[in-house]
């Protein structure tokens, strides 16, 4: 497992801080992400996890700092624009268009990428077979997880560079749970970055090439993954077991 | 929680108390403002409903019954205005009641909309109930407020515009009293709670129908009230002018321009919007005066988005 | 001749001509979340401009209908920048600031064009309809048929296009539809431009299926209001059925019951569908 | 845990200072000049706007024609218009601040009983004579005030119309269509009940909301009650719909006689063929006139023509004749060296007896026109011909082009 | 000890429950003795929600019927329901967003009609009940600018302010970090000493495996296996419905 690759950073964060309501929620936040690689942003509820990749998905604007992506200044970009250079954030919780079909709900994430529709659901319905049944039902009528699963798999149409998932599993039982990580490598075969942050993430942890620990908004640790999952302070504030 | 009383309230009411004594000639404004109070209270009923969270499209309903009821108790059996004002806004409380009940599913736009259509149904039939409501024609010639002894003191309602004034002001302030007492109490916070989430009301034991009933018929009935003491001050109803959508549409304006679900939000409203159009628009511009109060209204709302009572210091809240 | 026929059919057009009014009013209503209490004004500037065109021009009609829908393009699309500027809460500012424009537009048809009542006299040839005893215009026959064709139109833009697929998870979820790579803004434009085409649309069709006075504005709001209800917001297909239904539904009560109780009859029915199928039109919660 | 706010914040004594700067302008008095001034209310914008402005420019004129003569008595007249909204309410508050502020020695205007009526009450309170323009209804008159007055009535419409219908026409089966105000509805019942005594039935009457735009279901039910003449009680935009819906399909009709709407120049062109040989009503049109006033007419319409860029019609000259008949009584209160108080000119307008282009004008006991008379015109040719009253008419009934 | 002795305080009756043509829940039964915990497990769409709504009267049972301390509930309306003493909180927070936290505690100690309390008494339950999920810092904050895990424990202390008699946990803890779960599951324990009966579900099992009496687990719709929560987590059935291999348990911290 590579640590630092030598290629150019994908995605690279310098200074980033960012307030909600005037309340300072990211402070001077600095890391890199490389191509094809897994990382992990793992920090407890309030630590500025969702304010972090919603700033990255352009949903949010920094009130300080720099995001480049591929060298381009992209911190000040509406989030779709951010979509169209591949940039795509996968909010919490169960976000579907309730009134449209599975199938549609699909077809609205592959918008900017029309002729990989058929590719997208394909990939989809593997990694979530219970949907395929179900491409025709309300979205809006399906059960949490169900609706999780629509959320995620929507994110995975817009055929994106780098995917971030926020809590992907909050919510799902752990088979599900076990059957999305093992979604990730194979992802990450076919050229996609992942940024997953969340706080119970042991699995996504043991994987990753690069992780971070976020407290009150700042990054207080970093490292492999699997390097850091053995480091004491995560077991202290994260698994105080 | 104990709310002390905001000064600017205490100094408007106070102006409003005094001017008069200050000005006794200007018969025209009191004439203008004592309407305004009228309209204030009907935004105030209006307001009172809006707490449960509900934007009715359908208060000239209540307005238009109260009226028509006063007006047909005085034509037919000759009592008096002062009996037959608050027996008739017992015509809009009735309404009300199976309002409660048919509206009972309905939330947002849609009770919006259908609050809207149940206007037509009153409407439609005082104006085609010819024998008993004289239809179209409407009613002429209804008794005026009459002369009421106060403490060896004659008021006469009806012909004397400052006392006529002062009643109206006094309605409105009980009005004011009434929706103070609405938000300010635990029933108060019930609404409240049943304004801004009926699930998390419910799973409190709240019966967020009874409760929503309860401010309909409280509203309902002032709105009535409303409808019966502009039936007396004009002497005159007719559906048409009634149960315009108008003065449905009248309150909502009043209360947003002022700041809903605000105690002042619909007085201040009503008393910046109405005097201003009919003591300085109408007089001023004859022909384009609503091309102005269009503009004031589009200006008002991108610069002080909340209200204008939202621009006023606030009541410190307790916490 | 059955005596329904004409009843029906006198229906029928009557309820294209409520749809066409309100496509436009149920469009940015859904989209852009604005209750556009300036719709009827609209219409009727459109209507003005047809019947300007008409005049001093001698512009045929069929002209009419795609020039006033392209200036009433022109006119909706500032209206968007200018209420994008709006703070929350957009809903009730938006139906604030449109009331305004209302009055304000309002104002100036009676400014420009004074109190007077104008109309179109066109032609329109009776259409007879072989074996049946039966002629009607042609102007109803087109009202009819545009109906038909503009809500297909509008049908398949919003159902079968990708455009339509993010129009309509705009309406749904804002952020989400964010996320999946939608320019919210563009939609809130796009709305305000077809609702601007449709407006126009309707503008000529007004001034021929009535008249145009400064006033009949808030009319046409209604029409447009009233029909939203009965369609539920944001399905288009259902504004030409509830069109119909409100149409057929007065045709009938005039006839068995008498014009005085129109108004009460489609009242009734409205709260009656409200009554028994909130779930089928419920909308999200706004706030 | 609660702060108070001792004082009130500088916003708070801003918007005090505001109130209280608006109440001082509003209580000025507008201007104390020599000249006299005229209040006028009417319905300048809204639905009614048409006919609201029709009579302003009517009152204007006359107003402008009496300056032009050099004023009343030498003095320069005023006229403040206010617009009423077609609201009640706005009425009486207009009313009041025409006599408080603009201390007007008079009121002329007015359209729709239920905006006269309340003007006519604050009239009455202050001691301000009030000339409507256009009121039909006939419940005011009844309790009697002595500063109101009107130059139109129901009876002068109602009362040609169904001779009209029994003499000439010979119709014995009608049917009565009308809008559902209480003009129009009184209009209704007045005719229903006169007909009746005349022997002819109302085989149909209904009511409608104005503004509708489909009569045609309404039109089905004319000929299945076998109606020979269609009488509408629909105001002018009713009865361009009315009119030309009717033409859709044969209905077995002898006639369609409608008051209001039709007897306008402007209604003919805009209806066009569909116009031909409706009957309809007025009081004055161009070319029909009060006799003896041809020439005063002609030059009416001249003036007017300049003035305005148009023809004036029944309804200009309703407010026309309203202003000169309280013109001629301020004149003749003036003339006498009396003050014009309200009491001087009203016993001066119960006096009057002028011969005016639309009627020769002389109040009742109850301030009501006693020969205010319309005529029965029918469109020819695009042309108004008078047909009724037999020593009025100018032309032929033309019963061939009437039937439908 | 639990003031109602060994009375049964909840007793579902085999509740069916149909979507269209599709079975939610079939012929679900069990009973939950007063002061005990009980746990619900289940894969994603295996029907808890719909049995919590059921029991709680958000949903009506197509068969079946439910029982709280010997009485008849299975028609009854929430509200019905929270003021007979049983509440619940949702998988979505249902709070009142533009209030405050504290406010918003304050409503469930003070707005139940069923206890009426002075407002003083319910200040200082609010603020007892607030200080008890750790919240206290933060009681000014308006409920909708908290992050979702808070707003959970906001919509857990408001309804234990209404002082109730079973309370229905809907994943509750989804979002909590380990430590904040230990300490619901201290707190939540202390609460049923004092007598107050819990039925929860989780997904992570690390809750229910700290607090629980008893596991149910749920599968399509029909109650698979039930027992302690340590004989439940090796149970082939629950491992191959729910859990998926071994090493998912992994995932939930069992480091």
């Amino acid at each position: 497992m590579a640590t630092e690759p030598s290629c150019l950073p994908l995605l690279e964060v310098q200074h980033l801080s960012a307030s909600i309501q005037g309340k300072r929620v990211l402070e001077d936040l600095s890391f890199a992400c490389f191509p094809h690689q897994i990382m992990a942003i793992v920090g407890i509820e309030g630590a500025g996890k969702t304010t972090l990749l919603k700033a990255l998905g352009g949903l949010q604007r920094p009130v300080a700092g720099r995001i480049f992506l591929g060298g381009e200044s992209v911190e000040a970009m509406p989030a779709w624009e951010m979509v169209r250079k591949g940039v795509v954030y996968v909010p919490e919780g169960m976000r579907v268009f309730p009134g449209m079909s599975v199938l549609e709900n699909l077809g609205v994430g592959a918008y900017l990428v029309r002729g990989q529709l058929k590719a997208g659901l394909e990939r989809v319905c593997q990694i979530f077979p219970e949907l395929k049944e179900r491409l025709g039902a309300q979205a809006g009528i399906l059960s949490g997880g169900q609706q999780r699963m629509v959320t995620l798999g929507r994110g995975l149409m817009s055929a994106p560079r780098l995917l971030m998932l926020d809590e992907p599993f909050m919510g799902l039982s752990p088979k599900l749970v076990q059957r999305f990580c093992n979604s990730f490598r194979e992802l990450r075969q076919g050229g996609v970055t992942l940024l997953i942050s969340g706080q119970l993430m042991q699995r996504v942890l043991n994987v990753a090439e690069k992780a971070y620990i976020l407290e009150k908004g700042r990054i207080t640790l970093s490292g492999t993954g699997p390097h850091l999952l053995k480091d004491p302070h995560l077991q202290e504030i994260i698994l105080p077991l | 929680m104990r709310f002390p009383k905001p000064l600017p309230a205490a100094a408007g009411v106070l102006l409003l108390v005094l001017w008069p004594l200050i000005f006794p000639d200007a018969a025209h404004i009191q004439q203008v403002l004592g309407i305004t109070c009228l309209y204030a209270t009907l935004a105030l009923a209006w307001n009172l409903y809006a707490l449960t969270g509900a934007i009715s499209l359908g208060h000239a309903a209540f307005f238009g019954l109260g009226a028509y009821a006063s007006a047909l108790l005085n034509h037919y059996y000759h009592w008096s205005p002062l009996l037959t004002i608050p027996l008739g806004a017992l015509a809009a409380v009735v309404f009300a009641v199976f309002w409660a009940m048919g509206f009972r599913r309905l939330r947002g736009v849609y009770l919006g909309l259908a609050s809207l259509a149940a206007l037509e149904i009153p409407k439609t039939i005082v104006d085609n109930w010819d024998r008993f409501t004289y239809g179209s024609m409407g009613i002429m010639g209804l008794d005026r407020l009459p002369s009421a002894t106060l403490g060896g003191l004659q008021v006469d309602l009806g012909m004397d515009l400052q006392a006529q004034y002062y009643l109206l002001l006094g309605i409105m302030l009980l009005a004011v009293l009434l929706n103070l007492k609405s938000i300010r109490s635990r029933w108060g916070w019930t609404l409240r709670a049943i304004r801004e989430n009926e699930t998390a009301a419910a799973a409190l034991g709240i019966a967020s129908n009874r409760e929503r009933a309860k401010a309909l018929l409280l509203s309902s009935y002032l709105a009535g009230l409303a409808g019966a003491l502009y039936a007396h001050i004009l002497g005159l109803v007719e559906p048409g002018l009634v149960f315009n959508l108008h003065l449905s549409v009248l309150p909502l304006v009043f209360c947003i321009f002022g700041g809903s679900t605000k105690v002042w939000g619909p007085v201040l409203g009503a008393f910046i919007l109405y005097p201003l159009e009919q003591l300085c628009l109408l007089p001023l511009f004859p022909m384009g005066h609503s091309a102005v109060y269009g503009l004031v209204i589009i200006l008002t709302i991108f610069f002080f988005p909340q209200g204008i009572a939202a621009w006023l210091p606030r009541a410190p809240k307790s916490a | 001749m059955w005596v329904g026929t004409p009843i029906i059919f006198s229906g029928l057009a009557l309820g294209s001509f409520y749809a066409l009014m309100a496509l436009g009013f149920s469009l940015i209503l859904s989209v852009a979340r604005v209750f556009n209490l300036a719709h009827g004004e609209m219409i009727l500037l459109s209507g003005y401009l047809a019947f300007v065109l008409w005049q001093f021009f001698q512009a045929p009609f069929f002209w009419l209908l795609p020039i006033c829908s392209l200036a009433l393009l022109a006119l909706t699309l500032p209206l968007h920048y200018l209420l994008r500027r709006l703070p929350e809460p957009y809903g009730l500012n938006s139906l604030m600031v449109t009331l305004g424009l209302a009055l304000l537009l309002q104002s100036l048809l009676l400014a420009w064009f004074s109190a007077d009542y104008r109309l179109m006299r066109l032609d329109w040839p009776a259409v007879a309809i072989p074996g049946l005893d039966f002629s009607f215009l042609s102007f109803q026959g087109l009202l009819i048929i545009l109906a038909l064709a503009v809500t297909a139109g509008v049908h398949l833009v919003l159902q079968r296009t990708f455009l339509g697929k993010a129009l309509r998870a705009t309406i749904q979820d804002r952020e989400a539809a964010q996320v999946a790579g939608i320019n919210v803004n563009q939609m809130g434009l796009v709305a305000f431009g077809l609702g601007g085409l449709l407006i126009g649309l309707a503008g000529p069709l007004f001034a021929q299926n009535m008249y145009l006075y400064p006033a009949a504005g808030t009319e046409a709001t209604m029409i447009a209001i009233v029909v939203t209800i009965f369609a539920g917001l944001g399905r288009t297909r259902n504004i030409l059925l509830g069109g119909w239904l409100l149409g057929l539904t007065q045709s009938v009560a005039v006839f068995t019951m008498g014009s005085k109780w129109r108004e009460l009859v489609s009242a009734a029915l409205l709260l009656l569908l409200l009554y028994f199928r909130p779930e089928g039109l419920s909308l999200k919660k706004e706030r | 845990m609660q702060r108070i706010r001792s004082r009130p914040g500088p916003r708070a004594r801003l918007t005090v200072w505001l109130l209280a700067a608006l109440l001082c302008w509003a209580n000025q008095p507008l201007s104390a000049a020599q000249e006299i001034r005229l209040g006028e209310i009417d319905p300048l914008s809204g639905p009614l706007a048409k006919h609201g402005q029709e009579i302003h420019q009517g009152i204007l004129y006359a107003v402008e024609e009496a300056n032009a003569r050099g004023g009343v008595a030498g003095h320069p007249v005023k006229l403040l218009s206010r617009d009423d909204q077609s609201k009640p309410d706005v009425a009486v508050n207009q009313a009041q601040d025409l006599i408080f502020r603009g201390k007007v020695a008079g009121l002329v205007g007015g359209y729709v009983d239920s905006l006269v009526g309340p003007i006519s009450q604050q009239a009455a309170r202050h001691r301000v004579p009030y000339v409507a323009s256009a009121s039909l209804q006939q419940a005011f008159t009844g309790n009697k005030n002595p500063f109101f007055f009107r130059v139109s009535c129901l009876e002068g419409i109602v009362q040609p119309l169904c001779q009209f219908l029994s003499q000439t026409l010979k119709t014995k089966r009608v049917a009565l269509l009308h809008a559902a105000t209480p003009g129009a509805t009184e209009f209704s019942d007045l005719v229903q009940a006169d007909l009746h005594r005349r022997d002819i039935a109302t085989v149909l009457q209904e009511k409608f909301r104005p503004g509708w735009p489909d009569f045609s279901v309404f039109l089905l039910k004319v000929p299945a009650a076998r109606a020979e003449t269609l009488i509408s009680g629909g105001f002018y935009g009713d009865n361009l719909i009315l009119v030309r819906q009717l033409r859709q399909r044969p209905l077995g009709l002898k006639a369609f006689i409608a008051p209001w709407g039709v007897a306008y120049q402007s209604f003919i062109d805009e209806v066009g063929q569909a116009g031909e040989g409706l009957f309809g009503a007025c009081a004055w049109s161009p070319g029909i006139t009060q006799p003896g006033t041809e020439k005063e007419s002609q030059e009416l319409v001249a003036g007017f023509r300049k003035k305005f860029g148009k023809d004036p019609n029944t309804t200009t000259m309703h407010g026309y004749t309203s202003a000169r008949a309280l013109l001629a009584a301020l004149e003749t209160v003036l003339q006498e060296g009396a003050k014009p108080t309200g009491e001087a000119v009203s016993r001066a307008l119960a006096k009057l007896d002028l011969n005016l282009p639309m009627e020769r004008l002389a109040f009742d006991a109850h301030g009501d026109p006693r020969h205010y008379q319309q005529v029965i015109v029918q469109i020819q040719k695009q042309r108004l011909v008078v047909v009724y009253p037999p020593e009025r008419a100018t032309g032929q009934v033309d019963f061939s082009l009437a039937a439908r | 000890m639990a003031a109602q002795g060994p009375q049964v305080c909840l007793e579902v009756r085999q509740i069916k429950k149909y979507f269209g043509d599709q079975t939610v829940l079939r012929d679900v039964s069990f009973s939950l003795p007063a002061g005990e915990i009980l746990g619900l497990i289940g894969p994603n769409g295996a029907g808890k929600s719909t049995l919590f709504n059921i029991i709680s009267g958000w949903q009506k049972a197509d068969a079946g019927s439910v029982f709280f301390f010997g009485q008849e509930i299975t028609s009854w309306t929430p509200k019905d329901l929270s003021r007979a003493g049983l509440a619940r909180t949702f998988q979505v927070p249902q709070i009142f967003p533009e209030m405050s936290a504290w406010e918003n505690v304050l409503m469930g100690a003070w707005l139940p009609p069923q206890s009426r309390p002075s407002f003083s008494k319910a200040q200082e339950e609010a603020d007892h009940w607030l200080s008890l999920v750790g919240l206290l810092e933060l009681r000014h904050t308006p409920a909708r600018d908290l992050p979702l895990a808070q707003q959970r424990l906001v919509e857990l202390a408001q309804v234990l302010a209404t002082r109730p008699r079973l309370l229905l946990l809907d994943e509750i803890a989804a979002g909590f970090s380990l430590g904040a779960v230990k300490r619901l599951a201290a707190g939540l324990a202390k609460l049923r000493d004092q007598g107050l009966t819990l039925l929860l579900t989780d997904h992570l099992f690390n809750l229910l495996e700290e607090v629980a009496d008893r596991v149910l687990a749920l599968d399509r719709g029909e109650i698979i296996v039930q027992g302690p929560p340590a004989a439940l987590i090796h149970h082939p059935d629950v491992v191959s419905a729910y859990l998926g291999t071994r090493c998912g348990a992994a995932d939930n911290g069992e480091a």
